[in-house]
């Protein structure tokens, strides 16, 4: 490890409602792997975008190789040596892997661009990266992981003295993963200071050097990673949140009856022949790692996407499902894991949204009838404990725990029996996050059945009465609370055949 | 099963990828109306005939070409025909009521052009407006201004055999023997490659192609949006004042108010030759075949007999069967 | 500034629509100043009765049509066809009564039913394939000019007098009355009548609800169990009907409609409605505002004829008020977030 | 309505066969000597059928120029295309509106301004028809008329037209062709000129002796209301052809299909804009002349590209109507009608001119480019 290449200090960031980065500090040193770690949400992103010029800080100082710096947009950071692989992929779909990887720099022959040589370039760096990869096929051809492994190659091809990688292995294989290893190990010995951004745990034992651990967009501390457990980093990053006490056994009567059965499900390449069965007052827990196809599985369910085949029970009756219209009249609520693109209008109120799913009932004749809508939206506003002025306030001015339970309220006010909770705590602050559990247990306690799709370990373990666990589209194995481990659920989750 | 892997071999096949198969698809249409009309028509496939199907073809080339780099951007500009219309009359004006050199009159045209462009990519670009409505209010304005500069007067440019009728030569050259030569092809030719090299083998082109690709992506990777963004309109403004000078040269004249339109047979050509409504896609070359496949619709239904308003309801199905490609494609893609 | 915005009063209204009020009473108070100045002749006033019955004209089948136009915007589509719709609609209607002496009542709704029916063909193709809704009404507008065209075999078709001996004249009441030796504006009377059920259907309804709702996010609408390809259908619908029925208004007034015609009517309803604070984007309507809008284009209209000037000014001035307009709530949007 | 249409206009040549020219200048007279008297407080507002073509030009520089030599304020407007009828219905309106003392109207369809009529007459505005005028205006509404008669102007040009075709019509073997361009088929002007122009041939064809049809393909308005057969076999089939839009390619594209016919041998574009058209597609085709086995070619106004085409015998000859004096005598009218005088129609009459006589002073004062 050598000299500190770049420090960042007291960075503050707010958006509005909410305040993202709280102070943070960050230093680097060349030659250095350095996680930063903490919950979804705790502002790590945010962070990494600051120092690469995507965001300004509100407050703070950013010092690269001994200069203060202010970089105001990502080309600046760039040319600085700076460089980020993106946690979402940042591709140009309709060109070709070597454009994508020299865009904005890209090799010239006088006034033309030497696309031979920008392919050579690119094939090189496959090459001593050990990636096989076309760099002619056009990018949207590829598959995630690639497209992903050409992220990275595209930010090593930078001359870069850092490089951040923002949650680099969440869509790779194995293998993927076991390459990217090599690379990142290869950087360090070349001098450079490296970020990794990740939620595993094993990973951060294996490849780094230094962990900073950050909590609710603050800094918490930073750790030597050979000297400290994986459990001393999770206490730092989980800190003094109280959770909803874990389950240790189903809370869930032997003889409840089976709600929902799901049998033999196919749809597309993301669900192939799942099947499993959801009792009444039990929270199902689904496990996987990401691209596991759980969503893809939902969203089936529900009559999101088509289905080639697959049978569905509802208490004992067979039903068909289309559509989302099919699955919400046979009490079937989804909860997406992408709020602001399926789940809330933002720029209508809590009132509207909170209806939206059972409207039919809050008409007066042909007219809608908002007294009573706004006064059943105010009655979840009080059950949920949701932060809003008022049910006339738009959706967009909440905060994102917020938002969640407006989407909550509206399954509630529909009156669902069965709830499809996607990743329910996704972005959403700590605090919101324990009421969150709270109501969950709430619900199932009144009789309703939830399932829920978690990436968290720790979430799936603490509220899950029974585990369904999927690896690239498959259901790889079934476990009860009492049974379960993390080691158990990650067997499964890397089952592949 | 066995049909569908058939075809994937086919679309697999390199030579069918690097040509593209919607290219393919469209130069089988333009054989088989070539064909058809030549049947149904036994002046189709006349020197003559084909000097005025180029005449034709001419503008809306160029518009073509001009639209589609709005269109890979992800925009749309609908101010193209009745621009093309507006600063022609300002060029026509200028030349045969104030009696202006002629060159000027190609300068003003031409400069309209690239102003209005301009103007619609800073509106675009800088103001945040939507492509289709700014474009859809500058349409209005150059509507307005066409027939204001003109006093309402529809304009003629200098004719052939006048002094200052040699613009009509520059797209359609007359010999001394009387013969005509199709000059004009020559240029939609030469414009063609240039924009092709531009729009793939120029940092301008491989940005413009990105920003429809993905916008966000292309702004993070340090590339100026908005000025590549601009850029694209100003081609097409350019393009626009092109159309203007070979519409002048093949019609002569022109009604202020006009050319409402015309812009819709420009983008249904862009379409057809597989330029994506939704951006990021599209090639010059395409865009050529498929306004020849409009402009050979528009010469040849008539001489085929059929009356003005059934070649309208047949092009308005052209169009909906090509954005319906179009979109299949795309679901494909996804 | 912001406690004009908090006004209970205003909120309830809309801050846009009350801008846009002002600069209609503005341009009002501009021509009545402007006219005698400009104008050639003498005794030149536009501040008469007349003045405002003559740009009613104009406004009622602008009205109609950039009402239907607001909820398909509102969708986040634009429909093209509405001018030509309506034109199609009006010969198609009118050729049946003249020629084939189809009885008045039938006929009129006939042309709302020929209107209706382009709601429903466009809204399909856009919702059910998926087309863009952009080239779809292009096209639709291609096949509504052929089809009239068609239909009428290119003759201009002329609805009947006031004073026809088949006593066929009376919908022409629908747009002036007289009573009494008054001139009334029905048209504007039936205008507003309309505008409210719109508003009432766009801000009451369930219709209404999921049409802004598909507008914002069709995708979240469509997971929460409704049926979005059949509202943002029912959109189109109602923007072709509301077409059919401008058609009744424009021949109430005009008579004669010729075939092929119509496409400079698209781009003023838009305008109108977008001038009037529906976003393009969708999910934001105002029909109040699209009223006002409209209203400014017939004062306009009126306004640079009264002036002399040429009716060219008024596309100019639109186009330019629109970017304004729209630029000014583009600009607030952004300074909030 | 084609019948009441030719009623209108048949009475109108009535008038313009018995007052003849003398009765313009007359009128000339009595308005000179009107001019001593006032006419300063007088405000005239002239509404016509748009200002694109180089003919409207001439009418508006007719009216201008008689309007400064009276001392009278004229606001001369209209529609920005000749299709458009809801502008002209509106600024007609604004017209009325402006309480002027006479109004000059050349309407695009009278049906559409009927009320307008009605209320005229009611606040005692008199309205001089122009150009085509106001065809099937209810009587009394028009207190006079300052038009051509566009039947017999279509008439002239079918005349001048068959004697230069006869003897190959005569010696034809099969089928020849006689084309027709029209900018459209709903304007009453341009549609008479048409009408004029088919229905003169056809009968002087019959007269011949051979038989004559129109072209299956050609326009239905025109079929109708000529009265003429179809029938593709006849010795003579009349081919009218009118475009989707008003617009120069379209005008051509139709030009061209009809040129390129082997048995065409003749062709009429009856307004500036169609025989624009003509003149386009003749450009790649070249068949047009009066040569041996070349396509007669006849057009309708003057203007630029068109007087050139009969200066270069690529057309035989054209139509042109007296645009200035149109104006001045439109001018001239509507002072009289203001001042309470009684005014009578005036045919402003049309000539046939030729690449010989266009140079004539006769002629040349009513050619324009
Ligand atoms: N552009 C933005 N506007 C508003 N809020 C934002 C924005 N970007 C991030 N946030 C909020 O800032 C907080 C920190 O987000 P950030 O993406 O940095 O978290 P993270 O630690 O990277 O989480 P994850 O592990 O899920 O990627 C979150 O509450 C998020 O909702
Ligand atoms: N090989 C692949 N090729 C293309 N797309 C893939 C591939 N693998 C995964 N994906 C995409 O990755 C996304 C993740 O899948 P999905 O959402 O079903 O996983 P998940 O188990 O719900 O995980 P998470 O919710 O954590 O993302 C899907 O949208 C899927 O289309
Ligand atoms: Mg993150
Ligand atoms: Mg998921």
């Amino acid at each position: 490890m050598g000299d500190v290449i770049l420090t960042m200090k007291g960075i503050d960031k707010s958006f509005p409602g909410v305040h993202a980065l709280d102070h943070v500090d960050l230093e680097v040193r060349r030659g250095e792997v350095h996680a930063l770690m903490g919950e979804n949400g705790a502002g790590k992103s945010t962070l990494m975008k600051v120092l690469t010029g995507i965001y300004s800080k509100d407050e703070g100082t950013i010092t690269f190789e001994g200069k203060e710096v202010e970089f105001t947009n990502p080309r600046e950071a760039q040319d600085a040596g700076i460089v980020i692989v993106h946690q979402e992929l940042n591709m140009l779909g309709h060109l070709t892997v070597a454009q994508n990887i020299f865009i904005g720099r890209e090799f010239m022959k006088g006034k033309f661009i030497d696309d031979r040589k920008m392919n050579e370039e690119a094939r090189k760096l496959f090459d001593q990266l050990g990636i096989d990869i076309d760099p002619t096929e056009t990018m949207s051809r590829l598959t995630v992981g690639k497209q992903q492994m050409c992220e990275i190659a595209k930010a090593i091809s930078h001359d870069a003295k850092v490089i951040i990688f923002d949650e680099p292995s969440a869509a790779l294989t194995e293998a993927e993963i076991e390459e990217l290893f090599k690379i990142i190990r290869d950087l360090r010995e070349r001098q450079l200071g490296i970020v990794y951004i990740s939620h595993r745990m094993d990973e951060i034992k294996v490849i780094t050097d230094r962990v900073t651990v950050m909590r609710d967009g603050g800094y918490v501390g930073t750790l030597i990673t050979k000297d400290c457990t994986k459990e001393d980093i999770i206490n730092m990053m989980v800190g003094r949140v109280i959770y909803e006490d874990p389950k240790t056994e189903s809370q869930v009567a032997k003889d409840a009856p089976v709600v929902l059965k799901v049998e033999h499900l196919n749809a597309g390449r993301m669900v192939q022949d799942v099947s499993f069965e959801l009792h009444k007052g039990e929270i199902l827990g689904f496990s996987g790692l990401m691209g596991a196809g759980r969503t893809e599985t939902m969203r089936a369910l529900f009559g999101a996407d088509p289905k080639q085949s697959g049978d569905i029970y509802i208490n004992g009756e067979k039903v068909d499902i289309k559509t989302p219209k099919d699955a919400v009249s046979h009490g079937i609520g989804y909860l997406s894991e992408d709020r602001k693109r399926f789940g809330i209008i933002v720029d209508k109120t809590v009132a509207e949204n909170s209806t939206m799913a059972s409207l039919d009932e809050y008409m007066k004749g042909l007219f809608i009838d908002k007294k009573k809508e706004k006064e059943v939206a105010q009655k979840y506003v009080d059950i949920l404990k949701t932060k809003t002025p008022g049910v006339d306030q738009l959706v967009v001015n909440l905060s994102g725990g917020n938002q969640q339970k407006v989407v909550i309220a509206k399954w509630l006010v529909r009156n669902c029996d069965i709830l499809i909770f996607d990743e329910p705590t996704r972005g959403i602050d700590v605090g919101a996050k324990s009421e969150i559990y709270h109501l969950m247990n709430e619900l199932v306690a009144e009789g309703k059945s939830i399932i829920m799709v978690s990436s968290e370990m720790t979430e799936i373990l603490r509220m899950s009465d029974r585990i369904v666990i999927m690896c690239e589209g498959r259901k790889t194995g079934e476990l009860g609370i009492e049974e379960a481990t993390q080691e158990r659920i990650m067997h499964a989750a890397t089952l592949r055949n | 099963m066995t049909n569908k892997k058939k075809g994937n071999a086919f679309t697999n096949n390199p030579i069918v990828r690097a040509i593209g198969v919607q290219k393919i698809v469209v130069v089988l249409v333009l054989i088989l109306l070539l064909v058809f009309f030549s049947v149904k028509s036994s002046s189709f496939w006349t020197y003559a005939s084909l000097l005025s199907i180029m005449d034709y073809t001419y503008y809306l080339a160029f518009l073509g070409i001009g639209v589609t780099f709005c269109l890979i951007t992800g925009g749309v500009d609908l101010s193209i025909g009745t621009g093309m219309f507006c600063y022609a009359l300002a060029g026509g004006y200028l030349i045969t009521k104030l009696d202006m050199p002629v060159i000027v009159g190609i300068l003003v045209t031409m400069g309209m052009g690239i102003l209005v462009g301009l103007v619609n990519g800073l509106i675009v670009s800088k103001g945040g407006h939507a492509p289709f409505l700014a474009t859809l209010c500058t349409m209005m304005i150059v509507r307005g201004l066409g027939a204001i500069i003109t006093g309402g007067s529809s304009i003629t440019w200098p004719i052939a055999g006048t002094p200052e009728g040699w613009t009509r030569n520059l797209f359609k050259f007359t010999l001394p023997s009387g013969t005509k030569i199709p000059l004009g092809f020559l240029w939609v030719l030469i414009a063609a490659v240039v924009m092709s090299i531009i729009l793939n083998k120029t940092r301008p082109g491989r940005y413009i192609i990105a920003i429809g690709s993905n916008k966000e992506a292309t702004r993070l990777s340090g590339i100026n949006v908005a000025k590549y963004q601009t850029l694209a309109y100003l081609i097409c403004g350019f393009f626009t004042g092109l159309a203007a000078l070979a519409y002048s040269s093949a019609f002569q004249s022109m009604t202020p108010g006009g050319g409402g339109g015309v812009e819709l047979n420009a983008i249904g050509g862009a379409i057809i030759g597989g330029t994506s409504m939704s951006g990021g896609s599209g090639t010059i070359a395409g865009t050529i075949l498929g306004v020849f496949i409009m402009s050979i619709l528009q010469t040849g239904l008539p001489k085929v007999g059929l009356q003005a308003n059934y070649q309208q309801i047949i092009i308005g199905v052209v169009l909906l069967v090509a954005v319906y490609i179009d979109v299949l494609k795309n679901k494909k893609l996804s | 500034m912001d406690k004009i915005k908090e006004n209970a009063f205003v909120k309830k209204i809309g801050f846009n629509s009350l801008v846009l009020f002002c600069i209609l009473i503005l341009l009002y108070i501009l021509f009545a100043v402007l006219v005698p100045v400009v104008n050639s002749d003498a005794n030149a006033n536009f501040v008469t009765w007349a003045h405002i019955l003559s740009a009613m004209n104009y406004a009622c089948f602008m009205g109609f049509l950039s009402l239907g136009v607001t909820f398909v915007i509102a969708t986040g589509g634009i429909d093209f066809s509405i001018g030509p719709v309506m034109f199609c609609a009006a010969l198609i209607a009118g050729y049946q009564l003249t020629t084939n002496g189809w009885p008045l009542a039938l006929c009129l709704i006939l042309c709302i039913l020929v209107g209706t029916a382009f709601g429903v063909l466009n809204g399909l193709l856009v919702t059910y394939l998926g087309l863009p809704s952009f080239i779809t009404s292009m096209a639709s507008m291609m096949i509504a000019k052929g089809l009239g065209s068609v239909f009428t075999k290119t003759q201009p078709v002329s609805w009947p007098q006031l004073s026809d001996a088949s006593g066929n004249g009376w919908y022409r009441n629908l747009v002036r009355m007289q009573v009494g030796g008054m001139t009334v504006p029905t048209g504007l009377v039936l205008l507003v009548i309309g505008a409210v059920i719109c508003a009432i259907i766009l801000n009451k309804t369930k219709a209404g609800r999921y049409i802004l709702c598909i507008g914002s996010n069709r995708e979240a609408v469509r997971l929460s169990g409704v049926n979005t390809k059949g509202w943002e259908t029912l959109a189109y619908i109602l923007c072709g009907t509301l077409a059919g029925i401008a058609a009744i208004f424009y021949v109430g007034v005009y008579t004669t409609v010729q075939p092929g015609l119509g496409d400079t009517f698209n781009n003023e309803a838009i305008a109108g409605c977008v001038m009037g604070g529906t976003s393009m984007t969708g999910g934001v309507a105002s029909i109040g505002g699209t009223l006002i809008g409209v209203l400014i284009m017939a004062l306009l209209q009126e306004g640079i004829m009264t002036m002399g000037l040429q009716i060219n000014y008024q596309y100019i001035i639109t186009g330019l008020i629109v970017l304004v307009v729209v630029y000014a709530d583009l600009r607030s949007r952004r300074r909030r977030n | 309505g084609g019948g009441g249409d030719t009623t209108t206009t048949d009475t109108t040549t009535d008038a313009a066969e018995t007052e003849e020219t003398t009765d313009a200048a007359e009128t000339e007279e009595t308005a000179d000597a009107e001019a001593t008297t006032d006419n300063s407080g007088l405000h005239l507002e002239i509404v016509s059928k748009g200002l694109q073509h180089a003919y409207w030009q001439a009418v508006l520089n007719g009216v201008n120029s008689k309007a400064e030599e009276l001392g009278v304020s004229v606001n001369f407007v209209g529609p920005d295309s000749e299709s458009n009828i809801q502008q002209q219905v509106q600024q007609l309106e604004t017209a009325l509106n402006a309480d002027p003392s006479a109004i000059g109207l050349a309407a695009l369809d009278t049906n559409s301004v009927m009320d307008l009529l009605q209320t005229a007459v009611d606040s005692g505005i008199p309205i001089v028809g122009f150009d085509s005028g106001v065809p099937g205006a209810p009587e009394g509404a028009i207190v006079a008329n300052c038009s051509t008669d566009n039947l017999a102007a279509g008439g002239l040009a079918a005349d001048e037209v068959y004697a230069l075709i006869s003897d190959r019509i005569a010696n034809a073997e099969g089928t020849v062709r006689i084309g027709v361009v029209a900018q459209d088929a709903t304007s009453e002007s341009v549609v008479n000129r048409g009408l004029g122009f088919i229905q003169e041939m056809a009968s002087l064809v019959a007269d011949s002796g051979k038989t004559v049809g129109m072209a299956s393909v050609s326009n239905e308005r025109y079929v109708t209301d000529s009265g003429v057969e179809v029938n593709d076999e006849a010795d003579v089939v009349i081919e009218v052809r009118v475009p989707a839009s008003v617009t120069s390619e379209l005008s051509a594209a139709d030009a061209s299909a009809i040129l390129e016919q082997e048995d065409t041998i003749a062709i009429y574009g009856s307004n500036e804009h169609s025989a624009n058209g003509i003149i386009t597609a003749n450009e790649n085709l070249n068949k047009c002349g009066t040569g041996e086995g070349q396509v007669v070619a006849a057009g309708f106004d003057s203007g630029a590209s068109i007087m050139n085409a009969v200066r270069s015998g690529v057309f035989a000859g054209a139509v042109t109507q007296a645009p200035v004096a149109m104006g001045e005598y439109l001018v001239e009218t509507l002072v009289a009608a203001a001042n309470g005088e009684t005014v009578e129609d005036i045919d402003t009459g049309c000539q046939w001119y030729t690449a010989e006589n266009m140079d004539d002073p006769e002629i040349a004062q009513n050619l324009y480019e």
